[in-house]
């Protein structure tokens, strides 16, 4: 039941922890992205972050509360970092806890897609070769966002 | 007072992350702000602003441009989004 | 890369660490189970799992080969405990990393709904009042494996 | 010689966890085991591996139960499986 916006590292039990604090769950499912090492214009050396501090915070809020009611979790925890970030570093982590495994997989699913499309963050990727460019946002991910909102699950 | 705040590629294109503009009968809505920084921007500040994906955001939340404003309001302008 | 059977618990950022071991990727989805607190029967005090040790490390490789191939996972690991566990303890995890998070999802939920119905593990419940219980397959469970088969996917 | 192993609510109702049988013509198949077994240890041994959800694993594969055997093979019997 709680977000997390932060520029450093995090540790990964802990954020488990949280997820179980209020309640224990039998199933646990939790995603995490980490910066890509190749994108469509070369190899990346780092990823820099910008957010919107204040809405940022609020959308994630929204989003992991509109997960909660429409599975069923149990409990909900979402880490996004933001500032520059090297290859291989994790940006985000997302957990939910449920009774069951169908509910947990479709509430952190859900929880990633919204995230995508919702929530203030952009991307700037810095080549190796030099250069950096803003990342450009993808068709799929509207598309995947949209299928939630028109599902009824 | 509205307070207009510019994020990623719009806030390096228009060289400005944070401007405030007089709240007057002239800026009831989002729409009336976008004209009024292009009358005072430029054609630069019209070609950024007038983009057809730029996404408006007011106290926090995204609303369509058409949206009201009122005196003390927090308004964005951003790309569409990439996190995660 | 890896199946893990032991009675002792496991601690998850090794886990992590294991799945991103040979390949970074960019999208990693970890399923945690743990032990529930109620069942049909009562309040459960500790679940025993009994295995058919040689076998379930066979099945639980198939099994990871198997989604690694369908779903273009660039890692993975499957950690199952055995032995008696206690109210709320981890009894599995199941990590897979992927280029995206659509195949890391459902990489991750194949294994799950596979190993469910075809690793060699049997739960039986001991309940707070006295006595105890194997826990019946679930023909949910069952039909979830099916589907799995029946898709192209 | 086959090795015959037994686990879960199986290797409780017929209180074995382990069995060696001799490997001979009249044991060909699991069917043919199930039989021997079930002529062998009575009625109450009967019960249990004919029932229809019986699951028979060759060589730490789960097989049909009209499989063929070889000398040295192991068998296990055991019901449905819930892990996870």
């Amino acid at each position: 039941m709680s977000v997390l916006v932060q520029e450093q590292a995090f540790e990964v039990r802990e954020q488990y922890e949280q997820v179980l604090s209020n309640s224990p769950g039998a199933a646990l499912v939790a995603f995490t992205g980490y910066v890509r090492d190749i994108c469509d214009y070369g190899v990346v050396e780092a990823l820099e972050l910008e957010h919107y501090p204040g809405m940022t915070e609020k959308v994630l809020d929204d989003i992991g509360m509109a997960a909660a009611q429409r599975f069923s979790l149990l409990g909900w925890r979402i880490v996004h970092r933001f500032g520059v970030l090297q290859e291989g570093e994790p940006i985000v982590w997302v957990g939910v806890a449920a009774a069951h495994r169908g509910e947990a997989f479709a509430g952190c699913q859900f929880i990633m897609d919204t995230l995508k499309t919702r929530a203030p963050f952009w991307k700037k990727e810095h080549l190796k070769e030099g250069g950096a460019i803003w990342v450009a946002s993808k068709e799929q991910d509207e598309q995947r966002e949209r299928e939630w909102r028109d599902s009824t699950l | 007072m509205l307070k207009v705040r510019f994020f990623s590629l719009i806030r390096e294109a228009l060289d400005c992350e944070e401007l405030n503009l007089e709240f007057t009968t002239e800026t009831v809505t989002i729409d009336d702000v976008k004209r009024r920084l292009s009358a005072q921007g430029g054609v630069d500040w019209q070609d950024v602003l007038m983009q057809p994906n730029v996404v408006h955001a007011l106290n926090h939340r995204v609303v369509d441009s058409s949206q009201a404003l009122s005196d003390g309001d927090e308004i964005a302008f951003f790309p569409p989004m990439t996190g995660g």
